[in-house]
């Protein structure tokens, strides 16, 4: 009787899982460890002068496939730290009411300005909670920021790579320092 | 939005019934606090779920996160449901079916909006049959980010909502303003797509002037370095004149 | 409208006169969705019925459409891959890599041998996540929301979820990746990424077998075996591609006949084809087709060559990529069949976006065979068959 | 194999095209890389022969809309509206072979159905019918597909607005 | 005092009605606890962990959706028979209920001890398929209505071999009424292993029987949610769709309860009181009951009629001409 067969055996299954150990993660209480390069949430950077990397050249704006990017730029004005004659956003708001974390905004950043953070944005009463204001933005460098730059994604993605000995990015930021693109060579079993 | 918080009120006849005998009035605050708790530990959803985020909310449902644990079971019929997760894109075409089944969920109910697409439309907002964002056909109680939000985020967006029904029962609620310096954001338009130009902002002036406030400083490995692009170019391709391919061969064979 | 019949027995008619069928008969119209827990998304088929036979069946699609191919035409090369995403979002992989790969052939782009390779890999696990959650929700189907179905689909969600971890691994997202990009690939293999695949994928071969223990239980073959039978003529005229066209006898795979990526390296591929047409042979056939990809993805992972990921520049700019103009056709092997992408290019100051991007989805033709398929079964039959169809709405409206 | 087999269909394409349908060219010579234009009375015709060949798998159709475009200078004709619907077809099997053809419409012109070729015609058709309006004569029950059934004008028409509104919704 | 209350207790009626109040509240509860109980169980049967949050290890839970579904507005179709809409939901727990009167717990914890205990508890879960229909054809909904069709199909017909299945205990004992069952069994040995093995094979009926009247998997093709959405309860909302949920529990729950009397010797067992010994088999069986609901897919309507017609009245129709020989020739039932 293949039913008997059968039953016996789905009953084993189940039982089976019932001994197993619940995959369950107690969200509140526990927190799942992320993979080393989850996207989340959005954060603008200082540079190591403190001065804001951000220099409105609306790039992110541009292609955001969302658009949710609205940036107001100044002219250029000399820096008050170094100097030289760069250019200042004025207002930077990126919208999470529409953003697909797409990552292109930190992709086309040439100043590695805008970059990414592991911790998600938490749900909101309304629309506007979900408007990442520059306040908002510049608060999020606070938190633990994921690897994600530009300049480490321009590496990754290097058509040359592994034909020559690229330079060392000279400007490579702290945080991209910090967590650099992995090396091609690594994950090689021989 | 379209829909107002204050459209919806309900009070239960049970606390009428308590009020109208002397002495059992006092019970309506003990009565309240367990109809409170009650209410907010035993969320059955009603799961809307159109698309991507649908997904994530039976990854929700499942053993990850596992919404059982806070006493949240899903439902198929909307009568025995108090929380409509709206999970995915809502089209012209669904909206009037998503408005009546909202309309058949008994009170008190809620309704959260998960992810991007039910909370604004996402990209598609200004596709012809997109509506822009739910709330514009159900009122929304909480809102959560991400595309898709991942399950946690929406056990977190249901803990939100408790806090939510706290206070509302409390009588603490009051409804969030619109702040009018974040309000222009909203504006549920992706204006420089719809426009002939996609961004009619960004003139070739402007991506000039772009272009020269790039420092040098990205130090990409060496690569052939392209032409600083040809920016006038591109900005004017832009412009949609239905110029070259219009015509059916595309004018580049035959 | 009057209707006309095609005349194309043995195939039910689906322009059935309800009016002509038996005057005696007492039919009942019900509605199956558009929100209804086992349309597998916002699906609406308006059902005659006689009795608990189904007489007549109207499919409704439509109710995610969201204009995707339109949007497409206002956006450019470079931003499309994370729109497209959400097509088939129960594999996005795949849908990023046949848009790109349309990009690429249109724009003349080379991709590296290691983005290959990648691609492939991404392309099968992809596919073991996709036939993983079809397995559950198909057993939900059958099995009801408070019984052994759920069972069946909270194990499958369960091992879903360690391959969502391989790909959080790669991109940081559980799903809609954006790893894809015109020329290759955005993000590289993590250091021990290799390892974790082959973990995660020898787990989950080693729980196929209870799935199917739990699945081949008497109840599950008389709920599946002689149901919905799609003949090979009737595929093959419908469209229909995939596990579907496979499970009915036709031995057809792209990704062995018209071979893409590094497939055509692969000389070993099986190619798993049943002959019944029903439900039982669409599920044999997703099963083998599990386990072959398992053991694809196994190989190649331990055979990635150095190399860069990509071949054209990186997305620095947006409307970097500029086309000559002219019209392709691509098309590759989903869990679901063949999705196709036509694309009409504009050349000149048009050439950064598409002109008319279709896409051609595997589900929508699925889907068409319902007004055949679904007469003379019963409702909870049309529940089995239309879980079996592993219908996507989100690439069927588009 | 496989290889020969797509380059044998390919020959057998052309020399089909060339022969019975009309298209210029050497009967064995390359077809353009964007697809042999076919006459629209050739079109059910066309299909029915590669069916009858071994194309067997209906793979898709994609309609496009070209506006009218008025001529560069004033004194330019102004070339007229039109459509273009590209067929794709499928030999089954190793060494499949894609068969692609376009027929192009004028605005007021009509194309035959393949619905009684190609059941699933069927349902592309409709669709196409309903974003891009072009009709498809011959076709029993060419109702919208995607849209509401109540919906005005063709939405994958490039003159279509894309944020075309609709009350009360958006 | 005490004596009054003793000498009360003697009286038939009070007693009956004493046990009874007892009866229904201990099985209110208990069938409360039991969702708790199936919840969690079927979560870790799933790699989940099931109600956690509410109260310690989740056990506020059932006390949590009570809570919910008291204050939920109720709503009732324009289209619905409004008296019939509102009736089904007190009938069909009424009738569950009904049917614990009978259940035999041990020789004095017993509401009624009814000489045609079995009669009363054929007659009772017969009569449940009728609240259901009630309540779906009230509705006015189509889904409830084909749930309805199917219900009432699926009921009838297994109301058959489970009268058949009865049958075999009732011959082997001589008596219909369930605690004389259960004291026979106490001096001859369980019915599910007492020659001649009819008792197994009447169990097996039986279970398959009270699976199908309460509509669980994978017999649960009224309710088939991916069908059905949620069967003859569609329309319902708050308490009434608490009732009914309610009832179904009650329902599994004396069905394991009558089993474990009928066929594995009620209170019989030693060491240990009567009442643990029965209630332990009432939970054992109910466990099983529960683990196969969530093992099991769900049968199609005809094949599930199939089972009935084919096998299990065939099946029970053997059984009983087997036991009655088999009684006869040892000298009658003892």
């Amino acid at each position: 009787m293949g039913y008997i067969d059968a039953t016996f055996k789905t009953f084993g299954i189940t039982l089976k899982n019932l001994f197993r150990k619940p995959t369950t993660i107690e969200y509140p209480a526990v927190r799942r460890e992320r993979a080393e390069r989850i996207r989340a949430s959005f954060a603008l950077v200082h540079d190591a002068n403190g001065e804001e990397k951000c220099i409105g050249c609306k790039f992110c704006e541009w292609i955001c496939p969302s658009q949710v990017i609205s940036i107001e730029a100044t002219p250029k004005r000399e820096s008050p730290v170094t100097g030289k004659k760069r250019g200042y956003a004025s207002d930077f708001t990126l919208n999470l009411q529409a953003c697909i974390i797409c990552e292109l905004c930190i992709q086309v950043c040439p100043e590695d300005a805008i970059i990414m953070t592991r911790e998600q944005e938490q749900p909101g009463f309304c629309r506007e909670d979900l408007v990442l204001t520059m306040d908002k933005l510049y608060a999020n460098e606070k938190k633990t920021l994921a690897w994600h730059t530009g300049a480490a994604l321009m590496e990754m993605q290097n058509p040359q790579r592994g034909q020559e000995k690229p330079a060392a990015p000279a400007a490579a930021t702290p945080a991209a320092a910090a967590t650099a693109a992995p090396a091609p060579t690594e994950d090689k079993p021989a | 939005m379209a829909v107002n918080e204050s459209d919806r009120s309900f009070d239960h006849p049970l606390y009428e019934t308590l009020e109208r005998f002397p002495g059992l009035d006092l019970a309506t605050t003990a009565v309240d606090k367990v109809l409170t708790w009650g209410a907010n530990n035993s969320q059955w959803i009603f799961p809307m779920a159109t698309s991507c985020c649908g997904i994530e909310f039976m990854a929700a449902a499942a053993s990850l996160v596992d919404l059982d644990r806070m006493g949240s079971i899903t439902r198929g019929s909307p009568r025995q449901s108090d929380l409509m997760v709206v999970a995915g894109t809502i089209t012209v075409k669904m909206a009037p079916r998503v408005k009546r089944l909202w309309d058949q969920m008994p009170e008190p109910k809620w309704c959260i909006a998960m992810g991007s697409c039910a909370i604004s439309g996402d990209f598609y907002r200004d596709i012809y049959s997109v509506i822009p964002g739910i709330d514009v056909a159900i009122p929304v109680d909480v809102y959560i980010p991400g595309c898709p939000p991942n399950p946690e985020q929406l056990m977190a967006g249901m803990l939100r909502l408790q806090e939510k029904v706290n206070l509302k029962r409390a009588g603490l609620w009051s409804p969030p303003e619109t702040r009018p310096e974040t309000g222009k954001t909203i504006e549920p338009a992706i204006k420089r797509l719809l426009q002939a130009g996609r961004d009619e902002r960004i003139t070739a002036a402007q991506l000039d002037q772009a272009m020269s406030l790039m420092l040098p400083a990205v130090d990409l490995p060496p690569r052939p370095e392209p032409e600083p692009e040809p920016t006038a170019e591109a900005d004017a391709g832009t412009t949609e004149a239905p110029a070259a391919p219009a015509t059916p061969d595309g004018g580049h064979h035959e | 409208m009057t209707p006309v019949a095609l005349a194309r027995a043995p195939w039910p008619d689906p322009y059935l006169n309800v009016d002509d069928y038996d005057p005696e008969a007492d039919l009942m119209v019900i509605n199956l969705g558009p929100q209804h827990p086992s349309t597998h998304g916002v699906f609406r088929v308006v059902l005659y019925l006689d009795g608990e036979i189904i007489i007549k069946a109207i499919p409704h699609p439509g109710y995610l459409h969201r204009g995707v191919e339109k949007l497409c035409e206002k956006l450019t090369y470079a931003q499309i891959t994370p729109i497209v995403d959400k097509n088939d979002y129960v594999a996005p992989m795949l849908n990023e890599q046949a848009v790109n790969m349309a990009f690429e052939k249109m724009l003349g782009v080379e991709v590296p041998l290691r983005a290959r390779y990648m691609r492939t890999i991404l392309a099968e696990i992809q596919r073991v996540a996709s036939h993983l959650l079809w397995l559950g929700t198909f057993a939900m189907d059958l099995g009801g929301a408070l019984g052994g179905g759920t069972s069946v689909f909270m194990y499958c969600f369960r091992e879903r979820e360690s391959i969502l971890n391989l790909f959080e691994d790669l991109t940081g997202c559980r799903f809609h990746y954006n790893t894809h990009t015109v020329g290759g690939q955005r993000h590289d293999i993590p250091a021990g990424w290799a390892a974790k695949v082959h973990q995660t994928l020898e787990a989950i071969s080693q729980r196929i077998p209870e799935y199917e223990t739990m699945l081949e239980h008497p109840i599950f073959v008389r709920r599946t075996k002689g149901v919905g039978v799609i003949d090979a003529d009737l595929a093959l005229e419908l469209g229909l591609t995939g596990p579907l066209l496979r499970a009915s006898g036709v031995d057809h795979d792209l990704r062995r006949d018209a071979p893409y990526h590094i497939y055509d390296q692969l000389k070993d591929l099986a190619v798993a084809v049943e002959s019944e047409g029903d439900c039982m042979a669409r599920y044999k056939v997703r099963v083998k087709e599990l386990r072959e990809s398992i053991r694809i993805a196994r190989m190649l992972i331990d055979n990635v060559p150095e190399g860069p990921i990509s071949g054209g520049r990186p997305i620095k700019q947006p409307g970097q990529f500029k086309a000559k103009g002219g019209q392709v056709y691509v098309g590759i092997e989903t869990p679901r069949g063949e999705l196709g992408t036509y694309l009409i290019a504009g050349g000149g100051k048009m050439g950064d976006t598409p002109y008319r991007l279709k896409i051609r989805p595997p589900s929508l033709h699925a889907l068409a065979c319902v007004p055949y398929v679904f007469p003379g079964h019963s409702l909870s039959d049309a529940v089995a068959i239309l879980g079996s169809l592993d219908p996507i709405m989100g690439e069927v409206d588009r | 194999m496989s290889e020969s087999e797509n380059n044998t269909r390919e020959l057998a394409f052309r020399r089909l095209l060339r022969a019975q349908f009309g298209v210029e060219g050497e009967p064995e010579a390359p077809l353009p890389d964007d697809g042999p234009l076919v006459a629209r009375e050739h079109h059910k015709a066309l299909a029915k022969a590669l069916q009858a060949a071994g194309w067997r798998l209906y793979v898709t159709c994609a309609a496009t809309h070209f506006p009218a475009v008025p001529g560069k200078k004033p004194t330019d004709a102004t070339t007229p509206e039109c459509f273009e619907v590209a067929t794709v077809l499928r030999s089954v099997g190793p060494g499949t072979h894609v068969a692609r053809w376009r027929v192009k419409l004028a605005a007021d012109e009509t194309i035959d159905s393949l619905v009684r070729v190609f059941v699933g015609a069927d349902w592309q058709e409709r669709e196409q019918f309903d974003l891009v309006g072009v009709i498809f004569a011959g076709h029993p029950d060419l109702r919208r597909l995607m849209m509401p059934e109540d919906w005005v004008g063709h939405p994958l028409r490039r003159d279509y607005a894309i944020d075309t509104p609709h009350a009360p919704w958006r | 005092m005490t004596d009054t209350l003793e000498e009360l207790m003697l009286n038939p009626v009070i007693r009956a009605l004493f046990w009874g109040l007892v009866m229904v509240t201990a099985v209110m509860t208990v069938t409360a606890w039991t969702t708790w109980f199936e919840r969690k169980f079927a979560g870790r049967m799933q790699s989940r962990m099931g109600p956690t949050l509410v109260g310690p290890a989740g056990l506020l839970q059932p006390l949590a959706d009570a809570a919910k579904l008291l204050q939920k507005e109720d709503l009732i179709p324009d289209s619905a028979d409004r008296f019939l809409f509102n009736l089904a939901p007190i009938l069909t727990v009424g009738f569950a209920l009904g049917v614990a009167a009978v259940v035999p717990f041990t020789p004095d914890i017993l509401a009624a001890d009814l000489d045609v205990g079995v009669l009363w508890l054929l007659a009772l879960s017969g009569l449940m398929v009728f609240p259901t229909w009630l309540g779906s054809w009230a509705s006015n909904n189509k889904y409830s209505l084909i749930s309805a069709m199917r219900a009432v199909a699926q009921g009838i017909s297994y109301e058959v071999p489970m009268v058949l299945a009865i049958m075999v205990p009732v011959i082997m004992t001589g008596t219909l009424s369930l605690s004389d069952i259960v004291a026979d069994q106490v001096k001859n040995g369980w019915l599910i292993y007492r020659m001649p093995f009819t008792g197994f094979f009447a169990f097996l009926v039986f279970f398959l029987a009270g699976l199908a009247e309460a509509n669980r998997i994978p017999f649960d093709i009224p309710e088939a949610e991916s069908e059905l959405v949620a069967g003859p309860t569609t329309e319902y909302t708050g308490m009434k769709f608490g009732l009914f949920y309610m009832a179904e529990y009650i329902h599994t729950l004396l069905s394991s309860a009558i089993c474990a009397a009928v066929f594995f010797g009620g209170w019989d067992g030693p060491f240990a009181p009567g009442l643990h010994w029965m209630l332990a088999k009432s939970v054992l069986l109910f466990v099983f009951l529960t683990w196969v609901r969530w093992s099991f897919l769900r049968f199609r309507s005809d094949q599930l009629m199939d089972i009935c017609w084919k096998y299990a009245v065939p099946a029970t129709l053997a059984l009983i001409p087997i036991t009655a020989l088999y009684t006869v020739w040892h000298g009658g039932a003892r």
